[in-house]
């Protein structure tokens, strides 16, 4: 996941949403479209921009503007090849094999071939770099002796020959090639040095449509110019200019930017979403599009009064998911009635969970009696503060209430302070949280968060150290995932998938899927064509162009 | 005019100009506007001085005479105070017809005032010299060293020692008596015809207060300017006035020269300031004191407002204001330059 | 004097030891790990905080960590922020002139309108321009900054967009955050000017002044100028301290790149180089305009004696 | 500063403190009775005073006087604007605006009056203590009293809220423990003036001991100064209290106070005005109550000053 991007604790910007209609991705050959054009946008301050550290969208639109990696995803989860003729899986699945396409250079003449993405890997991979988006390699054979410091190889990786890259894992993993959609598998060339290399960092020197002629003005901008030289479809734009706006306030500065003409594309502050459609959708200025994330309640399923799948079931039954889109906010999210999202069409199944679908105050009666969960009971519903979800995890908390009489405890606490509290071993009750996917792979979804090996449990202070802090935990449902990752054809994959979702999230209700992740933004059709968003909800910077 | 008024012609001792006086008030009415309603602070007051004379005001707080010298300044507090009747002749000239900055051009090189408290009437914040100084700077347009090499110059004839190196001391530096000398030279900077001398020694020790006396009395022969000496204190006054003038309540309850006045008081309130003087030959007697507070200015008694402490009032003194009226000797002579309002001047006088 | 100027800046170093003592207690007693986890809620690989803890050396005890602190700070070195891990010192220089900026107009706008309406309410008192400057400054008092920041917001950039939401560098961004923050020290000054001055109109070496026969403009701006800005000169010096400290809330509202908003940022984040940062040169300014102002005092007034 | 001869204290940090006169008033405990006179002679201070006391009314009616409960969702009626059933329209949970407003007065007093009182009673020990010792005592208790003054206000009380959690009493403490320092200074500059005035030289003389000295004398009178500084910074916090809110420190969202539903309808600029104005109304409303008490109060103790 790549940082919870509303989440930067933006005091009131909730930005999500968005629909099926506008996802690009094919082929945008972009005729009649005139070359030149400066697009301006709004971003907050990225972590980096290097592809060593790229984690949030704003620093991943820069990072893959900058670079070209193997493949591309489109936002429902397709595979677009890029720099890779073929990537192939071994029989066992843990063995590929990439084609390279031959005689693309960097932007500094430095030749684009598999050393230099061998290059790129172990310099994320390296102990130097303490990088946060390395865990991404974690599979490929070797990445725990690089990333300790006992190597500075990759054991797994292989530039065979110029145009083969050969990728050993440490276990199958048929779904593979899909990660290497992520920017953190770039390529760099030789001057990029360690990960650390602090003018690289500023300036990166990449082999994408775009490049950067000065380095990045921290809190100020970042300019990006066509890159003339790129080895694919170049870029229509002249140049992008991504204004960097204080995070306190990112989605309203986009916002007013758009309406007085300083951007060519803006979020929204979610209470300003129902006044922008009426004003700007009629002009075709509008777009949005349902997303690979997904909002849900984390139910600490080890400690009482959540240790067993009735309580769990008897919340979901309680929450009215539809009266709260409609009510907080305004129509415009999407209920969920499962955790994988739409936009993962081979795997996605509406509906399974049950508890989900519409509220149901009998039934959340029922199971409570069932599982034990009298009126009065304290719940601790916990949230991250200043990011916009004041609003609704009260009226969520105000259901619980008057349906099931709970006494719910709510708990705001900044960014740190609420993972620590998550992270205790002995937290109960409810915790709000979101995830955004990082690559197109069920996988991708269900093990960080599901899987006991997604608690990472610290053996020494029993903190939670991965991202399954809800500690769910079901053999069966872990041994469905190893098995369908190690699964090659892609329909027995899914339905294995599938299966383990309806286990977790339905069977055992180990997590509560709220709504759906919906984008909107606004884009300047009148000026640019074929402005969307991509798979990381950024615009698609290579595609757009004069009218 | 309701009190007729006698500007008394004092048979001029040292002045040598006879063109008449440096000064010269004519029924002059100050009042100011309070919430509680109008003070009456100054109610038909005529003197006058001529150069090199010196004329002594005498009377209690409250009685007018700083008021009155305030007026003739042009610094009283506007609002609330103001001129609401009468004349102010300077030279000849009616001063209160004269616009603001005719007037400001008078103060200092024609007409200079002397404070009590000399430390809270010097800035404090700007050195003795740069004060001094700016006399010279504002009326003369001197520059700024020739002014304090004046200022030097200046120190020095008042008696400061050192007065070279103390040029650049502030204020709160000097001594009480080297503060009042400095607001001296700061008077005479400019040789003005006349200067009003605002109790100029109250505020100091007794020891000093002669010197500074001295000092003020030398200076004027030395100038001959006009000096108006404005006390409370007739013990100051008897060595240096030439006339003098008790107020009360806002108006001249007496005037003569200052020798007759020591010797035949026409007024039952001067009798009672003199014999509230203590004296050596009457050493082991109760001291005398006047009866009563002064009076309140917004409403002062009918009548002569001394009545209420006057040992002598009879029933004409509550109904009628006493004129300031010519006294006479016996025989009728009219005493030249004495005056007093008092319905029983005479016998006060010669009882 | 250079004495006293030895002594207190002595104390100021004390001052600011007892600061970034009391700062590091509360910081270390916090909960959660400030390299815990990365921009959002996704917790960071153990292996990663391990490392970082290191570097950081988040593991020493603090006092350990406090004597490195010192250590480079003395070096003018503050460490690297927790998040970009660039300098601290790099960070915070640009957000600084930002601060700086805003604080400048702002003490400027306190000095010409509070002054201004100081005097004119003191010259002319109890006119109409009195009341109603008395009146207006009182009522501004009762304006918390947020409020007039909505309502300036609302006015000037919503109704009638004269003013841009966004910086664009220029004055005219400069300008409704600048009067948030300037507002009520105006009001102050003003209140502080007119009550002092009223004091000075009474002083017999106005009195003086003005039997010297100087001309109104002298009476006034020389002898009764120089006496009534010595107390307010006071307050525009602390004050100006404090506004170089960061304007939380009005950087918040406008989005401005300072360090007031950095360092909200910082808090919410457990960015703790930031917040030691911001913290220590917040408090440094405010004392060191303290002694400034103090020996300004004494330059001002010569009665003042420093001791 | 607390070196110079002549006190300059009283300018307390810009954002919460305004400045007090520059010389503390001074008033004989005898003249009570006046200063009541001229308090009740000012118009402005009246106003104040039934500013207060309305918003002390409200405080403990809200239950009578609030039309709905404030905590009553309901989704349907989201974002109304005023009128109808809801006088002051609804938020964005379809919770009553005006009685969320009403009870909001209540966080309001509360935190007010506690975190002033609590600075006051601090900064009343410190600085009579050091006021009076002078010498060691006063720079110790001074420096520590500069170190708590030097810190940013809201940081210092965002860090403490941080520490021991969201709250009423967290934020009270907060407050207190960052504004005590000009409490002291201020009543620390007004003994030292105290001190060497006639009457305590008086007492002094008779033999009366230090203990009674500081209790009998030089506090009644230093007090009033102190006690102007309360009745005008008692808004300072309100305003401060409301800061933390804004900033999402401060108490729960759920609990109605003002600086959260400015809070949350700050992003409604522009297109849900009422959610902003209203509350904004009753704090400004608030806080010039206080100030004009202050005020009052100040001139009534010092009448030079009108």
């Amino acid at each position: 996941m790549r940082g919870a991007t509303s989440a930067k604790w933006v005091v009131g910007a909730v930005i999500v949403a968005m629909s099926a209609t506008a996802c690009g991705g094919g082929d945008n050959k972009a005729d009649g479209g005139s070359a030149g054009g400066t697009f301006r946008f709004g971003i907050t301050e990225p972590t980096a921009i290097d592809p060593v550290n790229a984690q949030e969208s704003e620093g991943i639109v820069i990072a893959r503007a900058l670079f070209t990696g193997l493949y591309d995803t489109s936002t429902d989860g397709k595979l677009i090849p890029k720099l890779a003729e073929s990537g192939t899986p071994s029989d066992d699945g843990k063995t590929w094999t990439f084609k390279i396409k031959a005689g693309t250079k960097f932007t500094n003449g430095e030749p684009v071939d598999a050393e230099s993405f061998v290059r790129g890997w172990t310099r994320v991979s390296a102990k130097a770099s303490a990088s946060d988006v390395s865990y991404h390699m974690a599979d490929i054979a070797g990445y725990e002796d690089l990333h300790s410091g006992k190597s500075d190889k990759f054991a797994g990786l292989t530039a065979v020959d110029a145009t083969t890259l050969k990728v050993e894992l440490s276990i199958p993993d048929f779904e593979f090639v899909k990660k290497t959609a992520h920017s953190v598998f770039s390529p760099v060339p030789k001057v990029a040095g360690a990960g650390d290399n602090k003018a690289f960092n500023d300036q990166p020197i990449g082999n994408g449509a775009f490049k950067m002629t000065s380095p990045w003005q921290h809190n100020t901008s970042i300019t990006l110019v066509r890159n003339d030289d790129y080895g694919l479809q170049k870029a229509h734009l002249a140049k992008v200019e991504a204004k960097i706006l204080n995070p306190a306030n990112g989605s309203t500065l986009e916002y007013q930017g758009f309406q007085s003409g300083q951007f060519d594309y803006a979020r929204m502050p979610t209470p300003q979403l129902t006044a922008a459609k009426a004003k700007y959708d009629p002009q075709g200025e509008w777009i949005s599009g349902d997303f690979s994330g997904i909002n849900y309640l984390n139910i600490f399923n080890q400690n009482a009064p959540f240790n067993n799948a009735d309580a769990r079931k008897a919340i979901s039954y309680a929450i009215d998911r539809e009266a709260i889109v409609k009510g907080v906010f305004q129509g415009l999210q999407k209920p969920a009635s499962a955790f994988l999202p739409p936009s993962f069409a081979d795997v996605y199944q509406a509906g399974v969970c049950t508890s989900c679908v519409k509220q149901d105050v009998a039934k959340a009666k029922e199971y409570a009696e069932k599982g034990g969960l009298k009126p009065g009971t304290v719940v601790n519903f916990g949230y991250n503060t200043g990011a916009g979800h004041e609003e609704w995890v009260q009226a969520v908390a105000q259901q619980l209430k008057d349906v099931l009489g709970l006494d719910v405890k709510l708990d705001g606490k900044p960014f740190k302070e609420a993972l620590a509290t998550q992270q205790d071993k002995a937290t109960s009750g409810l915790w709000r949280q979101a995830w955004t996917a990082d690559y197109p792979t069920a996988d991708n979804f269900m093990t960080p968060l599901l899987s006991t090996t997604g608690i990472g449990e610290d053996p020494a202070t029993g903190k939670a150290q991965g991202d399954n802090r809800g500690r769910y935990s079901n053999p069966e449902f872990d041994k469905l995932l190893v098995t369908a990752k190690a699964t090659k054809d892609d329909a027995a994959r899914a339905a294995l998938y599938k299966q383990a979702e309806k286990l977790a999230v339905d069977t055992d209700q180990g997590v509560i899927p709220l709504w759906q992740r919906t984008q909107y933004r606004l884009v300047n059709s009148k000026k640019f064509k074929d402005i969307k968003m991509d798979f990381y909800e950024d615009p698609t910077l290579a595609e757009i162009s004069l009218k | 005019m309701t009190t007729s008024s006698i500007t008394a012609e004092v048979p001029r001792q040292r002045g040598e100009g006879a063109e008449g006086p440096v000064l010269e008030v004519r029924d002059l009415h100050v009042e100011f506007k309070t919430r509680e309603g109008v003070v009456k602070a100054v109610n038909g007051v005529n003197y006058s001085v001529s150069s090199g004379e010196t004329l002594a005001v005498l009377g209690e707080s409250g009685s007018g005479k700083s008021v009155t010298a305030q007026a003739i300044m042009g610094i009283l507090d506007s609002p609330p105070g103001r001129v609401s009747k009468g004349e102010i002749l300077f030279q000849g000239r009616d001063i209160l017809q004269l616009p603001e900055s005719e007037r400001r051009k008078l103060r200092g090189p024609k007409m200079a005032m002397i404070f009590q408290d000399a430390l809270s009437a010097l800035n404090p914040v700007f050195s003795v010299g740069n004060q001094l100084g700016e006399m010279f700077r504002v009326h003369q347009g001197m520059s700024k060293k020739d002014a304090k090499a004046k200022s030097i110059e200046l120190m020095e004839r008042v008696k400061i020692p050192a007065a070279r190196s103390r040029v650049n001391d502030y204020p709160h530096q000097f001594s009480g008596g080297m503060r009042q000398r400095i607001m001296i030279a700061m008077a005479l900077a400019l040789e003005p015809d006349l200067i009003i001398a605002d109790e100029p020694t109250t505020a100091l020790d007794v020891t000093v207060q002669a010197q500074v006396m001295d000092l003020l009395a030398d200076l004027q022969r030395e100038y001959n300017m006009g000096l108006i000496l404005i006390t409370h204190d007739l013990g100051v006054v008897a060595d240096v006035a030439d006339k003098i003038a008790v107020m009360y309540a806002g108006r001249i309850v007496e005037q003569a020269p200052i020798h007759e006045l020591y010797k035949r008081p026409a007024h039952p309130y001067t009798r009672g300031l003199l014999d509230s003087i203590p004296r050596l030959d009457q050493k082991g007697q109760e001291l005398y004191a006047i009866k009563g507070l002064p009076p309140n200015l917004l409403k002062t008694p009918s009548g002569c407002a001394f009545n209420p402490r006057c040992p002598k009032a009879q029933d004409i003194c509550r109904t009628e204001v006493p004129a300031l009226l010519p006294v006479t000797e016996r025989d009728g002579t009219e005493l030249a330059g004495r005056g007093s309002a008092c319905h029983f001047r005479e016998e006060q006088l010669h009882g | 004097m250079g004495r006293y100027v030895i002594r207190r800046l002595g104390q100021m170093v004390v001052v600011l030891f007892g600061a970034t003592v009391v700062l590091f207690c509360c910081l270390f007693v916090l909960p959660g790990d400030p390299v815990g986890s990365l921009g959002g809620d996704k917790a960071r690989d153990p292996a990663v905080v391990e490392q970082l803890r290191e570097r950081y050396g988040l593991n020493d005890p603090l006092p350990v960590q406090y004597g490195n602190f010192v250590k480079n700070l003395a070096q003018g070195d503050l460490g690297e922020d927790f998040t970009q891990r660039r300098p601290v010192t790099e960070i915070l220089q640009p957000k600084l002139v930002n601060t700086a900026e805003l604080a400048i107009t702002a003490i400027v706008i306190d000095i010409v309108i509070g002054l201004l309406a100081g005097l004119v309410a003191a010259l002319f008192r109890y006119s109409f321009w009195d009341v109603l400057i008395t009146l207006l400054t009182t009522m501004a008092v009762g304006f918390p900054s947020f409020v007039i920041g909505m309502v300036l917001q609302k006015a000037f950039v919503v109704e009638l967009p004269w003013f841009p939401l966004i910086s664009d560098g220029t004055v005219n961004s400069l300008i409704l955050p600048a009067f948030t923050l300037a507002i009520l020290d105006a009001a102050l000054v003003a209140r502080l000017m007119r009550g002092t001055m009223l004091e000075v109109l009474r002083a017999d070496y106005v009195k003086t002044a003005i039997a010297k026969g100087l001309p109104r403009r002298t009476v006034l701006f020389k002898h009764v100028m120089r006496n009534s800005i010595i107390p307010v000169v006071t307050y525009l010096g602390i004050s100006f301290g404090t506004l170089l400290g960061g304007a939380l809330i009005t950087e918040a509202i406008f989005n401005w790149d300072g360090i007031g908003l950095a360092l909200v940022q910082a808090v919410q984040q457990q960015n703790n180089p930031i917040i030691i940062g911001v913290v220590s040169f917040g408090v440094a300014v405010f004392v060191l305009l303290n002694l400034i102002v103090d020996l300004l005092y004494a330059v001002l007034d010569p009665r003042i004696r420093l001791a | 500063m607390s070196e110079l001869t002549k006190s300059t204290a009283g300018a307390g940090p810009a954002q919460t403190a305004p400045a007090a006169p520059a010389e503390p008033a001074i008033a004989r405990v005898t003249q009570w009775g006046e200063i009541r006179h001229r308090f009740l002679a000012n118009k402005l201070a009246v106003i104040g005073l039934v500013l207060v006391a309305l918003l002390f009314l409200v405080a403990i009616f809200a239950p009578l006087l609030s039309p709905h409960d404030p905590y009553a969702q309901d989704l349907t009626n989201t974002l109304q604007g005023p009128g109808g059933d809801h006088l002051l329209g609804t938020d964005a949970l379809g919770r009553d605006q005006l009685s969320r407003i009403l009870y909001g007065s209540r966080i309001a007093v509360v935190v007010g009056l506690a975190s002033i009182f609590l600075a006051c009673v601090i900064g009343i020990a410190v600085g009579a203590l050091a006021g009076y010792f002078g010498r060691g005592t006063d720079s110790v208790l001074m420096r520590i009293a500069d170190v708590f003054f030097a810190f940013p206000l809201l940081i210092g009380a965002i860090v403490i809220i941080i520490v021991m959690g969201r709250g009423v009493t967290p934020v009270i403490i907060s407050l207190a423990v960052f504004s005590w320092p000009t409490v002291s200074r201020l009543l620390r500059s007004s003994i030292l003036s105290v001190r060497e005035a006639d009457y305590v030289l008086a007492a002094r003389a008779l033999g009366a001991n230090t203990r009674r000295i500081i209790l009998r004398h030089i506090l009644p009178n230093s007090i009033a100064a102190v006690m102007a500084y309360a009745a005008f910074n008692v808004g300072g916090a309100i305003v401060a209290e409301a800061s933390l809110s804004f900033l999402g420190v401060g108490v729960s969202p759920e609990v109605p106070e003002w600086g959260n539903m400015l809070a949350a309808a700050k992003d409604f600029m522009g297109v849900k005005d009422y959610l902003w104005t209203y509350p904004s109304i009753a704090i400004v409303l608030t806080v010039l109550g206080f100030v004009f008490v202050g005020d009052g109060l100040r001139d009534a103790l010092d009448p030079k000053l009108r």
